[in-house]
């Protein structure tokens, strides 16, 4: 088998499936765009300047056009009404062509599959299709400074007003994009007197309002793309409400399991092509001098990354082994509630391998000329703590696999 | 571009397998038959080996023109990680190796003339894998062959031959005055081999050392297709049988671990509360799942692209290795004292890990090879 | 520098202790008992049968004979009075000469140092000399089946009698030599009103009163040498109160710091000779047949090795910086709170390491003529869970570390 | 027999030293002062550096008869590991390495020319360590030196020099006619020098590239010893420095992460509680104290038997990089979100440990050569 077959995403396809994947692989190799002459970031979680997004949503909305997005979402709200499998081909050949990544990544993967199982029809008629168009960008207000990993705790107030609509006072962080998004998915108290977690309801709300200051975090790597929001008595009106009033945990609970990759139903696929990455670690081996040579030709090397190509396969056989329940049948849940865990410290990993084997030439950062590969590998694997810490910390996502999973005992 | 297919192939029919092979070691091996197993001269029941080859699963993998059901792999590891689940003592393993490497070398002919009485039980089959120098692959052979008249001489020492005492059809690997390594098998018993049950740690695990001193056998004993060739292919198929296996058991393991961290109290609370008991056990189930992925992918490419399934047997052999011999770590330790002796059945479970991580190669061995796939334009092995 | 001096335990010395160390080196040449023809134990946690005992106590009583035990105690109980100094040199020179053990472990090492700091003069008196000379075995009484980790839950009932006796009834494991033992320390509750710490008490008690029963357990190597004592209204005289009553939880911590080699004041020092594991281990490396020839060229196993290399040397170091408060002063408790966790750890990486390297080789078992060492490998790896479970769980080591050294808040 | 002294040779004028260096670098470089010269053309405080130089700590280690304080390597590693705590931005290791270069190559008459400049911090050194094509050994060197008229002209390109664009003197490694290494002190700036700074990822610390286009340099610019020789000698107790700092930056990172987790709370209780939380926070702890038992062992080898200090160097920046390494991947992670943002402190521990791993071999690097001096008999290094 050559190399470009051994990385390659599925198992044997049907005939109508693998034509579909050819078509699609046509499509990305004609119309990818060229290099945009300035610094793209790595992920959306590290979009800063109006170009950047400029050209990244340009780029999603060709994607769009050209019928490749929403494809399991229904018709009449922007989609197609395909099953996943479809979209999910279209993610792998976004990564395989290495095309620019889809900026509204919060609203395809997360918002709008949320949106589809709670919301009205009216809320989907709204939301849905600038979300595939990539119209209208979304955020996602979970996080608060004393609420973290323990989301519940949130006090972000929604305080009903006579006439049906909110106002909305707290301190949202961890904002990915709230300083271009239109929407942010909300989850505010708005029954203090209720429990913990019942007195939590969950909002589409509208960025656009007054008494809403975004001010923009840094990023260890000096990196922008994700801010506080800070709500002063913002209002927000009566529709906005997703879902009943307190029923906001359990929505962001699925919400949660989009996020972890646990669910299916994204509206574009989430760029994780197997052999992508690996691919890459090889690249880097292959010019890392050490003493002896090269990084490549180190045995000590060279174990870890056929360890972490063992790990990337494993996760690639996931996808498949996730659809067939007879071959879950123990751990039916297993499977999805731990991809997020499993590919975010297996990414973290390879990343800081890549650093290493790549020793001082790693230390140079971006803008210095000598940079291998612009500073990538340095700055990917600072970057990747923030998928081994947002969307569920891999410490409390341990407690979620061993409890729901599991049946071990709370932590709590 | 090669692929297998995205549910594996599998079908309704593996799935009755799977459930009707747990209901039946459940009913028929439950632990205490283990132990009672493990300190019998024997090794294993008997009654239990003649029923598996009455329910045509000794065979399952094997055409059905030599006998076998011709289900393929895939129900095959289905099977095997039933059986690992409960440490099934039995010489299966030991006469899947001796099928794989015939069917692999073997002419129709010889197919034919072995392969039936293998695949319906009646007889035990064995692979010699190892010698005193150590490794198992073909260029570690130093037992010969001598042509003879009507045939050949072998003489060497085998050693760790799965079910040796109990085998009555051995295929062993010599190399010949050319220097060519051939399969040859031998009906058992036979003037000048002489087997000496070995000790061994896992006592669920029989193995054997095997004295070829000048045994005579008929050309027809030599298996017609290379050696080399055959022991590759047989291997491959080695490696993901035994890893079918160890999945099951680091999950038995991993279950017995959850089920006690659940029941056990200390502080007032059930140990399985604090998080160096809760995270570990939680990495284990997540080793297991990943190394079943990984049996399931390499059954799978057996079934349907056979060319490219040497680097996911090697990846399952190797990850279950791993996952197994942590599973049992952590298994004896988060028993606590009790995981120390003999009386929780843990230390079943990390004999069989020791001995499972350490036969057909462990995780070093195999990533060494995957990481020529990987890195090595040159590489020997098919990618 | 030749391989045996580096391997060697302390740094320069004094020229007295110098001479001091050349001089039991060439008593234990002289001294060191031959083989005796049937199976040693690997430790004092495996001795088994009346002949493995009797050669043991054999030898510890010649030790003790020529003067080597016992030497930091004082001399009015069988001590010499010595600096502590002195004790370890034996210690170190012990191991080097590959020695025996010292049978009386649990006496040397936990009871009698506990008896120094608590005990009353006629205890001292009566109870340390037997323990130097191994003519009275001790055995330690904490463990119960529903109190392992958590020792101050014991039930274990020590009911006060109208003449100021006791009697015990209740349910003690993993009892390492109370097949063997004329005393155990014993934590048994005085006082079940009183809180779960302040009704405990602590006891020298007589093994051989009526009422006791030791059931031997057999450990997963199928090697015995330990126990469940069960106490049946045993009784127990007035003197054997060790410090006061409802004092028993704050004796057992002492204990538990000699145990876990974080205080000093052993009657006779560990055998934990630095260099003598990797040493082992390097020759397993050079014995271990690998595809690619021997373990030991193997760069992937050669890493390994290195690793448990440096780890040792580290713990060699910490025994000589514990003695230095002005190197320690920032965690004053830190090296000696975290020896004993560290060294249980990297012993059984260690034994697993030689299990791997030596492959199918280390699946064969005692008894088997071609096991390599007589299935030291395998069995040391069984065995090395004795250590990481024992003396407190690596689990809740991590706890005291954390609480007590680093202030952290406590898990329970 | 060869031994350190059992207390490291450590004395009442050490501690006294320790604690003047704690105190001075908390009151002169509290982590406020970090982040401005962060972002400093110059990169540290010239005012600070003066003072260095006038407490005599520029050349602490270096001979009295060289204008040094003669006081021996273990304060210096005491010193250094205060200076890593807070990160100090400083040029004081390289101009420690200039200083261990000229000391381990230079003639009493080169070393009485250069060295008390550089013990008394009125000159900066440096010493240039890698080149393009990697590796910081004797034989990686590729820059040439060709005897010319009166002296020497030096060509090649140097990376990675620290404190290069400050630095007053280069101690550069040259390869001549001959094959041989050595070693030329080039006083900044010359012609045919051309410093160009690095922008590295670790803001706290300064590095350059150097070009040497036809430098002319004299006879006695050349030192005389062997320069593979002195380079080894160099690096060695380069590895000690380097990993002192360290362990005193993981300790750093340790208390910051260990800080955090007590006052940070989730779901009612302080995050320590959770032993997710606190037993890597202890982990971290136990390799801290490790790696600091290296430093101590080995800046004791170098005072009291510097023939035998070389595996003690490398095991102490084997160690100290793995640990540092460890401490701030679980410093950025169990901060949480925080932990990801500049405005957390941890992000420069954690580039300072990205770049202290890098230079001057990694943990494998020196595991290898470890390995070597315990497996191989011919081993070139000393055990």
């Amino acid at each position: 088998m050559s190399e470009s077959e051994r990385v390659s995403g599925e198992g044997a396809e049907p005939k109508e499936i693998a034509e579909f994947r050819l078509e699609v692989r046509a499509w990305m190799e004609a119309n990818r765009p060229p290099d945009p002459g300035f610094k793209l970031p790595q992920s959306f979680l590290e979009v800063e300047s109006e170009r950047q997004l400029d050209f990244l949503r340009a780029w999603q909305r060709k994607v769009y056009d050209a019928g490749y997005l929403g494809l399991d979402w229904p018709a009449e709200v922007g989609g197609r009404g395909d099953p996943a499998k479809r979209q999910r081909i279209v993610g792998q050949e976004l990564a395989r062509a290495r095309a620019p990544f889809l900026v509204n990544a919060i609203g395809l993967q997360w918002a709008g599959p949320t949106i589809l199982v709670y919301g009205t029809d009216a809320q989907k008629k709204r939301m849905l299709r600038p979300i595939l168009s990539a119209e209208e960008i979304w955020c996602q207000g979970f996080s608060e400074p004393g609420a973290g990993s323990d989301l519940a705790s949130a006090t972000t107030r929604a305080e009903k007003q006579e006439d049906g609509s909110y106002r909305v006072t707290g301190h949202k962080v961890w904002t990915t994009l709230a300083h271009a998004a239109k929407w942010m998915i909300l989850l505010a108290r708005t029954d203090p007197s209720a429990g913990k977690y019942e007195g939590l309801s969950f909002f589409l709300f509208p960025m656009d309002v007054p008494g809403v200051t975004v001010q923009p975090l840094v990023k260890m790597t000096g990196e922008g793309g994700f801010n506080q929001v800070i709500f002063d008595n913002a209002p927000m009106p009566a529709d906005a409400l997703l879902g009943r009033e307190g029923q906001g945990w359990d929505v962001a609970l699925t919400t949660l399991l989009f996020e972890r990759g646990a669910a299916e139903g994204s509206g574009g696929g989430q760029a994780t092509a197997s052999g992508e990455s690996v691919r890459a670690l090889v690249s880097v081996a292959q010019r890392a001098r050490r003493e002896t040579g090269f990084a490549a030709d180190d045995p000590v090397f060279r174990d870890r990354i056929a360890q972490l190509w063992i790990e990337e396969e494993a996760l690639r056989l996931s996808a498949l082994r996730a659809r067939v329940p007879e071959l879950n049948a123990d751990r039916p849940q297993a499977l999805r509630l731990m991809n997020k865990l499993v590919y975010s410290e297996y990414n973290q990993r390879l990343s800081e391998l890549a650093c290493e084997m790549l020793g001082p030439d790693a230390t140079l950062w971006l803008g210095d000329p000598c940079a291998v590969d612009r500073a990538e590998w340095p700055r990917a694997y600072m970057n990747s703590f923030g998928m081994t810490i947002g969307g569920g910390t891999s410490e409390i996502l341990r407690n979620v696999i061993g409890e729901r999973v599991l049946g071990l005992p709370k932590t709590r | 571009m090669t692929r297998i297919p995205t549910n594996f192939g599998f079908t309704e029919e593996h799935e009755m397998l799977r459930q009707e092979a747990r209901r039946l070691f459940a009913e028929r091996c439950p632990i205490s038959e283990v132990r009672r197993l493990a300190d019998d001269a024997l090794g294993f029941d008997p009654g239990l080996w003649k029923e598996l080859g009455s329910l045509g699963w000794a065979g399952l993998a094997t055409g059905e023109q030599y006998g076998g059901a011709g289900l393929g792999f895939l129900p095959l590891a289905l099977l095997l990680e039933e059986m690992g689940r409960r440490l099934v003592p039995s010489p299966y393993l030991a006469s899947l190796l001796a099928s794989f490497a015939i069917d692999a070398g073997g002419s129709s002919t010889q197919r034919a003339r072995w392969l039936p009485e293998i695949a319906s039980g009646t007889r035990i089959g064995t692979l010699a894998l190892y010698e005193p120098a150590g490794g198992f692959e073909a260029e570690n052979v130093r037992a010969t062959a001598e042509p003879a008249e009507g045939g050949f001489v072998l003489r060497g020492q085998k050693r760790f031959v799965l079910a040796g005492a109990s085998a009555d059809c051995l295929v062993v690997p010599c190399r010949e005055p050319s220097g060519e390594v051939s399969l040859f098998v031998v009906d058992l018993p036979a003037r000048g081999v002489t087997v000496q049950g070995e000790i061994g740690v896992d006592p669920t695990r029989r193995t054997a050392r095997v004295a070829l001193d000048g045994v005579h056998v008929a050309c027809e004993a030599r298996l017609d297709g290379s050696g080399a060739a055959a022991l590759e292919r047989t291997h491959a198929r080695g490696f993901v049988a035994l890893a079918a296996e160890m999945v099951g058991a680091a999950d038995a393991a991993l279950v017995m671990t959850r089920d006690y961290a659940i029941a056990r109290k200390q502080f007032g609370r059930q140990i399985g509360f604090f998080q160096a008991v809760k995270h570990p056990i939680v990495d284990v189930m997540i080793g297991v799942e990943l190394a079943r992925n990984h049996v399931l992918g390499a059954a799978a490419a057996f079934d349907h692209t056979p060319h490219a399934a040497e680097i996911p047997a090697r990846m399952a052999k190797a990850l279950a290795s791993d996952v197994f011999a942590t599973a049992v770590r952590k298994g004896v330790q988060l028993h606590g004292g009790y995981g120390f002796t003999i009386d929780c059945d843990m230390h079943l479970y990390f004999k069989r890990a020791l001995w499972s991580r350490a036969t057909l190669g462990d995780g070093p061995h195999h990533r060494r090879r995957l990481a020529a796939a990987l890195l090595d334009r040159d590489a020997a092995v098919a990618v």
